[in-house]
């Protein structure tokens, strides 16, 4: 939607700096930043985590916390006042009325002790002198442009009776209620699930067209840029390094940092031809034969009442069965609540099924004793998705990395040292690492750590619970890459559970889409992911952003929740199973 | 008093994993209450081991000097009605006093650790009837579980010890079992499970070392409410009998002679508080020392 | 709602039953023979020690004890004390209004005082304000509420000389009330600080300035009615060490309480006033917690709504 | 029979307190009818049968009458019983009433009133002094004005006790299970309006009353309207309290008794004759107690006068007799004879001699009650023990605690702890309190010899007084020589009253009952 480029531009940052502490702990958070944003256009602000991309836009509307952030130096022309020296008072009055802003966090972003009505309304209240009245109807108005329903309930509701994307819904018709000039989005669907986020950035996108409103879209996300930004500015550690359309940063990046990232992001259909994840070794371990299989698992969650458990609960797990061979990966997506995490804790027998059977290696792990099921852990590790908590944070990296050979008494002495610090090596960390404790290493080195842990007693299963969406995409890159060769040079079977479908296409060969508890389409990656035969695999597959600014998406598949078949499995195509 | 505040500790202090010793001395030391707490503290460590130099006359002395003496330069703080140094038996005090800290703390630690442990490790309604029993011990406040002790094996300054001890369990029970359950909640835990890790691993290298900074925090500041509950007793003349220089004790006999001695009432008084701000300083320091967001507060 | 109120009654009713038990237990845990111990005050022979036990039923099974025990306390009979031979009830009850009249006062004071202090030294975090608050605080928390009384005494009653302290009318709970208050006071800031510290770093305050919604409204809208829930939800822990400091407050201004109470029948092992005492308070802290986490359900719509 | 215990409670004092009058300058002196008597603690019971302590006893004073009463020199006289004679054998006695006599419900107070009162004192819950009553086994109304009581055996104290006010008679209209908490029909000055418990007690006069035997001039009622009896714990209140005239008769702290004396405003009224007496007894069923040199030690290591100088300032005096001044058969020089003058190298001596040294302390606990500042003395005694010696650990306890202790200590030979000993105070009218001290079974099951036994059962059925008093002397000096019974001490301090100046004529008889009839209030 490039519009009016002629006129001159409503917002130019020039040489913003921002630093936080003082003195020797001093550090730049952002440097000589400079930017313009157009009417009407969608600027992107790009990196990863610490690149500086919100705190430069906190900075225009002086939300950094006074005490500890520091505006060191630049201007911000907004209608000819500098944004950066406006005192603080008219600062306020452009605030929430000329340029709004919405957050990552929908869940924490409203108040929760107020209804919805009030929070709508107190912003038109304060800078448009409008009576509660009016106010009011220009809040029911904004909620059902939002396309919330029963707007009268929703303005006498609380937050917590709202789920997250009502809630995003929500905190844009508070932003746009005031018509504003410029909308900042802080990475608005990062806390979404894929289908909510793509609801959420089509609605962005429409009420664009109808207020023209600039909109400043800080993301990491690769795919969401492209979806919505004209203009990109790609920030890496404080600095911009490339600023221009999103056409030409996508097709042809300048600075090197810019293609670095392009590379990593994981784009849904770069594998689409291949039967089978891209070889990174000479010699693939071929997929073998039948090494995990379950079936009619069922799992209910109770709620813990104030002394006995309350009735009733939520179903996490209902008849959930699969297959997994030697060396290959079967993925699992799903949205949050789905119970793909259930399941995967559920073959490592992390918890007590209420029913089903899980076969890990000839052996039935539900039958196990606790000896026999500590020896059974042997077979079978897992890597978790936050690679810092998953850390015992009072234990060396070494000895973590040696536990579960302790454990299982595999090694001891010298011997186990050695063994250590081979897996140091193998899992790409330096061995005089050995000594760190786990806050001492990155993001992306706390999750080799965990693989080297999983390593150790050369299992022949690892469940990989989201093992990379904690990482920026750079680092998720070389995550997977790693997992890859592990998977072909050792013939390790993953259980690989994952929200992204970019990455699960990358690495599984075969794909299960869970939804509320069961599996609705089972079968051969190619097979689900290029000719889905499920609605909601279809409605997955269409939400997922293309990191290509020309390959828009189509409008979303509308999916009624009630009609989507949710029964048994049958086969549709060779070992491709669809819920019916 | 660190009641009620339980919950805010536990995950205060559970939520970061990352305290080492190394960095912790130095962080104690650069944190104003830590490094007044640790002073404060030591001379009271101090002038408990070196009583009998420091102090000028016999604790129990009577006629040491006349009756009812206000502070001199024979003198310092004054003396009592039989014409004791007052100086002399605060400075014995400290003895008495170290000792409550310490018994009492010791008691309620362990035991609010293992009732705590057991409680939170081993979930379902072991823990469940467990944590109601504390919760309706906890909501009793300490001293009229402490009264009851007493009621039930008479006055004196052990069994105000002892009754102190086991006044507080509730409370150390509490925040073990809510530090407990945060740590079992995090991934690492789980993870410790999927590697294999058996009960004895999982409760000695994987809970107690995330749960041991809590309670040395939660310690130290129980000491200062054992002193204070233990000066309480002694001041309604529940706990030390004469001729203890016990600081509440004295604070006691001194009421009757507020208006003709007011030093008597004065000096043990500042004692008291005095040490319990020392703990409760130190208490903070450690806690800030172990949790660096506790700093930036 | 409904469901939260049961809930919290319930609670409050399996504190009192434990409580009975642990009364029960209580004077069996005595060394020696509860009979002799209470009654074997020496003009009571061997026999009539025999017919106090029968009628007090201590030759029963303790099982059958505790049952003719909740029998009779569920008909208001807390049994007679030792002393005077009056019912336990009686007393307690004349002796309460003085209890809590001053733990009222108390409590206001606590509140008014702590939470003002606890949410300035939140908002004016980090500056001088903040800390001589926190100095002010911490140091009030290490006071002995007995010493504080002594020192207060001490300036205004004999010093001074402009409050009184015997006498039973209202000029009389000043000091008393301002003891047990300042020394509540300085927990309850403690509290409220970090309770407002935490609201503060909220992403929802954060919105609220995002707004661009003057600073108070952020403050007394937004932050300060969030703080409120969870230092409300200490007030009833708050309550209790109230009830538990009157105990000693009561006894350094000789004010007529059930405190001053509990320690003179410790003091005459009078066993009966000490169960009911014990008993007693229990009630009175459960009932008191129920009423503030209803009035805590109330400003939390989560609670409210569910 | 635990008689008139001192049953204070512990009490923290308050001197703010003093302002508390300082201030209340508009509650000076009421209305001129009504006289405020403030006190350390409050009655237990208003049941003449239901409690023991001298607070109660002083209260039922007012409100009830008895049958004799003494005079100031501690002697039975006719009070509501015109007269009395006795059988030549001793077992039966008859009292003739006065006539006219009114309970306060208007009812008029006969011999069945008398017959009501001494059976309920041996009723199925029986008076707390009953064996005090004697071997009392009938009593017969022989009419309306004339009543019978039979004895078992002789009984020496009975006639005494008649004038206690432990035999207070009970109008027989007090059936109301309300008496004694709520409700009190007496015979007596007062009649009683309320009783707000831990706070007053308010008395009207009784216009109806007669005195026949009491100690003062006043004939008829009380010559003021309202008796208020207020608890007021704290000494410093107490005086701030009389000083603004809030309050017209309390107490003072002892330690301003100096002072108010050499102010002169308020009268110091002290109590002589209280028949109370503080002494050491001994836990003798095992060591080192068992031992006499033990018990002499102890006796020879105490210096009472010095401890009781520096205490209560002359204001008590040493009491070298078991048995108080004023009781028949107190005679200190007698008592003296065989007494032990502190003597702290004969002390060491003996505790040589029995293997202890400087090295090896004798270790023991010392029981002493609350209140009184007794835990001072206590504490004095302790230096002076632990000077020879002597390591005795202090345990501060209620008397009623006490006493079970010490019975209790002295029924547990075999406890490898050592043996106690302790400050007991007792306060009675008659030697007679020796015989229920230690004739075995004995009060505490303490101290007995079949010998004592007898000498004591003498004392009893000897009437004729000479007789009498050998006999009670042969007992004292067998307890003293046996130093199974050391006499320390009178309290006087804790019986001294000041008395605001327009208060005339308030009187304290015998044995601590004060004796409001003669008091006129003059208009303030």
């Amino acid at each position: 939607m490039t519009t009016t480029h002629q006129t001159g531009p409503i917002l130019s940052v020039r040489d913003l700096t921002v630093s936080f502490g003082r003195g020797a702990g001093r550090n730049i958070a952002v440097q000589d930043l400079s930017y313009d944003l157009l009417p009407g256009e969608t600027l992107a602000i790009v990196g990863e985590s610490g690149s500086g991309k919100s705190v430069s836009s906190m900075a225009l509307l002086g939300l950094l916390p006074p005490r500890s952030a520091n505006v060191e130096s630049g201007t911000a022309m907004f209608q000819d006042k500098d944004l950066l020296s406006l005192p603080d008072a008219q600062l306020r009055g452009l605030r929430g009325d000329r340029i709004t802003m919405i957050f990552q966090e929908p869940m924490t972003s409203l108040t929760p002790v107020l209804r919805i009505g009030r929070q709508l309304t107190e912003a038109l209240i304060e800078h448009k002198g409008m009576g509660q009245a009016d106010a009011n109807a220009r809040a029911r108005e904004m909620l059902a442009l939002v396309g919330l329903d029963e707007v009268d309930r929703r303005m006498r509701q609380f937050p917590h009776e709202l789920s997250g994307g009502m809630r995003q819904r929500v905190m844009i018709a508070m932003a746009m209620a005031a018509d504003p000039a410029i909308l900042i989005a802080d990475e608005p669907t990062t806390a979404l699930d894929v289908t909510v986020q793509a609801q959420i950035l089509d609605l962005m996108r429409d009420l664009q067209s109808r207020f023209g409103t600039s909109i400043i879209l800080i993301t990491h996300d690769m795919g969401v840029v492209a979806e919505m930004a004209d203009r990109v500015v790609v920030m890496n550690r404080g600095r911009k390094v490339e600023e221009g359309p999103v056409a030409d940063i996508f097709s042809n990046p300048q600075d090197h940092y810019t293609r670095k990232l392009l590379d990593a992001v994981p784009r849904l259909g770069a594998y689409a031809t291949a039967a089978a994840p891209r070889s990174v070794v000479d010699k693939p371990t071929p997929v073998g034969k039948s090494l995990v299989h379950t079936e009619g698992m069922n799992k209910t969650f109770h709620e813990g009442g104030w002394f006995w458990k309350k009735g009733g609960g939520t179903a996490a797990m209902q008849d959930v069965g699969f297959d997994l061979n030697a060396a290959e990966t079967l993925a699992i997506v799903g949205e949050s609540g789905s119970g793909k995490s259930t399941t995967g804790r559920a073959v490592l027998r992390l918890l007590e099924l209420d029913s089903g059977t899980v076969i890990v290696d000839g052996m039935d792990v539900r039958g196990y004793g606790k000896a026999g099921l500590r020896q059974a852990r042997r077979q079978m590790q897992m890597i978790f998705q936050d690679p810092f908590a998953s850390l015992n944070p009072r234990i060396s990296a070494g000895r973590l990395v040696a536990e579960p050979m302790v454990i299982h008494g595999l090694a001891s002495g010298g011997e186990l040292q050695d063994r250590v610090e081979e897996l140091f090596r193998r899992v790409g960390l330096e061995a005089d690492h050995i000594r760190r404790f786990p806050h001492e290493f990155s993001g992306g080195q706390r999750q080799r750590l965990s693989i080297a842990r999983a390593l150790s007693v050369n299992p022949k299963l690892i469940v990989a619970d989201e093992p990379t969406s904690a990482l920026d995409v750079s680092v998720q890159a070389q995550v997977l890459e790693l997992m890859l060769e592990l998977q072909q040079s050792l013939g390790l079977a993953y259980l690989f559970i994952s929200h992204d479908m970019a990455v699960v296409e990358e690495m599984a060969h075969r794909v299960a889409v869970m939804r509320r508890g069961r599996i609705v389409e089972i079968g051969p990656r190619k097979a689900v992911l290029n000719d889905p035969q499920h609605a909601y695999t279809r409605a997955l597959l269409a939400a997922v952003p293309v990191p290509d600014p020309d390959r828009t998406r189509g409008t979303l598949p509308v999916i009624d929740a009630g009609t989507l078949p949710m029964g048994a499995l049958a086969e549709v195509a060779p070992d491709h199973l669809v819920a019916q | 008093m660190v009641h009620g505040t339980t919950a805010e500790l536990a995950d205060d202090l559970a939520t970061n994993g990352s305290a080492r010793s190394r960095g912790f001395w130095r962080a104690l030391l650069a944190s104003p209450s830590g490094m007044i707490g640790l002073a404060i503290v030591g001379l009271l460590v101090f002038s408990a081991l070196a009583a009998p130099l420091l102090a000028p006359f016999d604790p129990l002395r009577m006629a040491a000097g006349p009756r009812l003496d206000p502070p001199s330069a024979a003198h310092w703080m004054g003396t009592d009605d039989f014409g004791r140094d007052v100086l002399s038996r605060i400075i014995y005090g400290a003895r008495l006093t170290l000792q409550i800290g310490v018994i009492a703390v010791g008691i309620s630690l362990t035991c609010g650790l293992l009732l705590g442990l057991v409680a939170g490790y081993s979930s379902g309604w072991t823990e469940r009837i467990l944590m109601r029993l504390v919760d309706v011990l906890f909501s009793f406040t300490e001293i009229v579980i402490a009264l009851a002790c007493l009621a039930i094996f008479g006055v004196g300054l052990t069994n105000a010890m002892i009754a102190i001890g086991i006044a507080s369990i509730p409370f150390y029970a509490r925040v073990t079992h809510s530090v407990v359950l945060v740590e079992k909640g995090k991934p690492y835990f789980e993870a410790a499970i999927a590697a294999g890790a058996g009960h004895g691993r999982l409760i000695f290298l994987h809970l107690l070392p995330n749960v041991i900074p809590t309670l040395i925090v939660i310690g130290t500041l129980g000491v200062s409410t054992a002193v204070l509950a233990a000066a309480g007793l002694s001041f309604l003349g529940l706990g030390a009998q004469p001729p203890q220089p016990e600081w509440g004790f004295m604070l006691s006999s001194s009421r009757d002679l507020i208006s003709r001695a007011p030093w008597m009432m004065i000096f043990p008084g500042l004692a008291i508080a005095i040490t319990v701000l020392g703990f409760n300083l130190l208490g903070d320091g450690v806690r800030e020392a172990l949790d660096p967001r506790q700093r930036q507060r | 709602m409904a469901r939260f109120i049961l809930q919290r009654l319930m609670a409050a009713l399996v504190t009192i039953w434990i409580a009975t038990i642990a009364v029960t237990i209580l004077i069996h845990l005595v060394p020696g023979d509860p009979v002799r111990i209470m009654y074997g005050s020496f003009q009571t022979t061997p026999e009539e020690l025999e017919a106090i036990r029968v009628r007090l039923g201590l030759d029963q099974p303790i099982w059958r004890q505790y049952l003719m025990y909740l029998g009779r306390l569920l008909h208001g009979d807390f049994g007679n004390s030792i002393v005077g031979d009056q019912p336990v009830i009686d007393i307690l009850m004349t002796r309460f209004p003085s209890t809590l009249a001053l733990t009222l006062s108390s409590l206001f004071i606590a509140v008014v005082v702590g939470m003002s202090l606890g949410f300035l030294a939140a908002y004016k975090r980090g500056t001088w304000v903040d800390v001589s608050a926190m100095v002010l605080a911490i140091v009030g928390v290490s006071m002995p509420h007995f010493w504080l009384g002594l020192l207060l005494l001490f300036l205004f009653a004999l010093q001074l000389q402009w409050l009184p302290v015997a006498g039973g009318d209202w000029r009389s709970l000043i000091l008393p009330a301002l003891t047990l208050g300042l020394a509540n006071a300085a927990v309850l800031a403690r509290l409220t600080r970090s309770a407002m510290i935490d609201i503060f770093d909220q992403d929802f305050v954060r919105t609220a300035h995002a707004k661009g919604l003057p600073k108070s409204i952020v403050l007394y809208r937004h932050a300060l009615r969030s703080g409120l829930v969870p230092v409300v939800s200490m007030l009833g822990l708050q309550f209790a060490y109230l009830m538990g400091g009157a105990i000693v407050v009561e006894n350094v201004f000789a004010w007529n309480g059930v405190g001053r109470l509990a320690i003179e029948a410790v003091f005459a092992r009078d066993y009966p006033l000490i169960q009911g005492f014990i008993l007693f308070f229990a009630i009175i802290v459960a009932l008191a917690s129920v009423v503030i986490d209803v009035a805590y359900a109330f400003l939390d719509p989560r609670i409210r709504y569910s | 029979m635990e008689i008139r215990l001192l049953r204070d409670v512990w009490r923290p004092p308050v001197l703010g307190a003093a302002l508390a009058g300082t201030m209340a300058l508009g509650g000076a002196c009421a209305t001129a009818q009504e006289l405020v008597w403030a006190r350390y603690g409050d009655i237990d019971s208003l049941d003449p049968h239901r409690a023991t302590s001298t607070l109660s006893m002083q209260v039922w004073d007012q409100i009830y009458d008895t049958l004799l009463a003494f005079d100031m020199d501690g002697n039975p006289q006719p009070n509501l019983a015109s007269g009395n004679e006795a059988s030549e054998d001793g077992l039966v006695y008859t009292f003739t009433l006065n006539e006219g006599i009114m309970c306060h419900d208007g009812t008029p107070f006969d011999a069945n009133d008398v017959k009501f009162t001494i059976d309920r004192a041996f009723g199925d819950t029986p008076s707390l002094t009953k064996t005090s009553w004697g071997p009392i086994s009938d009593v017969t109304v022989v009419d309306d004005l004339t009543v019978q009581v039979t004895l078992e055996s002789k009984f020496g104290a009975f006639l005494p006790f008649l004038a206690d006010s432990f035999s207070s008679m009970v109008c027989d209209t007090n059936t109301a299970d309300t008496f004694g908490s709520s409700t009190a029909i007496g015979s007596g000055p007062f009649k009683l309006v309320e009783w707000v418990k831990g706070d007053e007690i308010v008395l009207d006069a009784n216009p109806d009353f007669k005195n026949f035997g009491k100690p003062v001039e006043n004939a008829g009622p009380p010559m003021f309207d309202r008796l208020i009896v207020r608890t007021v714990p704290e000494p410093q209140t107490r005086l701030a309290a009389l000083r603004t005239g809030e309050v017209q008769i309390a107490e003072p702290p002892f330690d301003d008794i100096e002072a108010i004396k050499s102010e002169g405003e308020l009268d110091i009224v002290v109590a002589d004759n209280t028949g109370q007496n503080v002494f050491w007894e001994f836990t003798i069923s095992r060591p080192p107690f068992d031992d006499i040199r033990a018990r002499q030690a102890v006796a020879y290591a105490t210096d009472a006068q010095m401890a009781i100088d520096i205490i209560y300032g002359g204001l008590s005096q040493r009491e070298w007799c078991p048995i108080a001044r004023g009781v028949f058969g107190n005679d200190q020089e007698f008592c003296k004879q065989f007494g032990y003058e502190y003597n702290p190298e004969k002390a060491m001596e003996l505790l040589a001699e029995m293997g202890f040294g400087p090295d090896n302390p004798l270790e023991t606990t010392m029981f002493v009650w609350t209140g009184g500042n007794r835990h001072k003395l206590a504490e004095i005694f302790q230096a002076q023990l632990a000077q020879v010696g002597i390591k005795a650990a202090i345990e501060i306890m209620d008397i009623g605690t006490m006493n079970a202790r010490v019975k209790e200590q002295n029924e547990s030979p075999d406890d490898p702890s050592p043996g106690t000993f302790d400050m007991m105070t007792w306060s009675w009218y008659d030697p007679d309190i020796l015989y229920q001290l230690w004739h075995s079974p004995g009060a505490y099951s303490g101290f007995q010899t079949p010998e004592l036994d007898a000498m004591l059962e003498e004392t009893r059925t000897t009437i004729e007084p000479e007789a009498r008093l050998e006999k009670v002397q042969a007992v004292i000096q067998y307890l003293m020589e046996n130093a199974a019974h050391v006499g320390l001490y009178t309290p006087g301090w804790e019986w001294v009253f000041a008395v605001r100046p327009e208060v005339e004529g308030f009187k304290i008889g015998p044995f601590l009952h004060p004796i409001f009839l003669d008091v006129t209030l003059e208009e303030g």
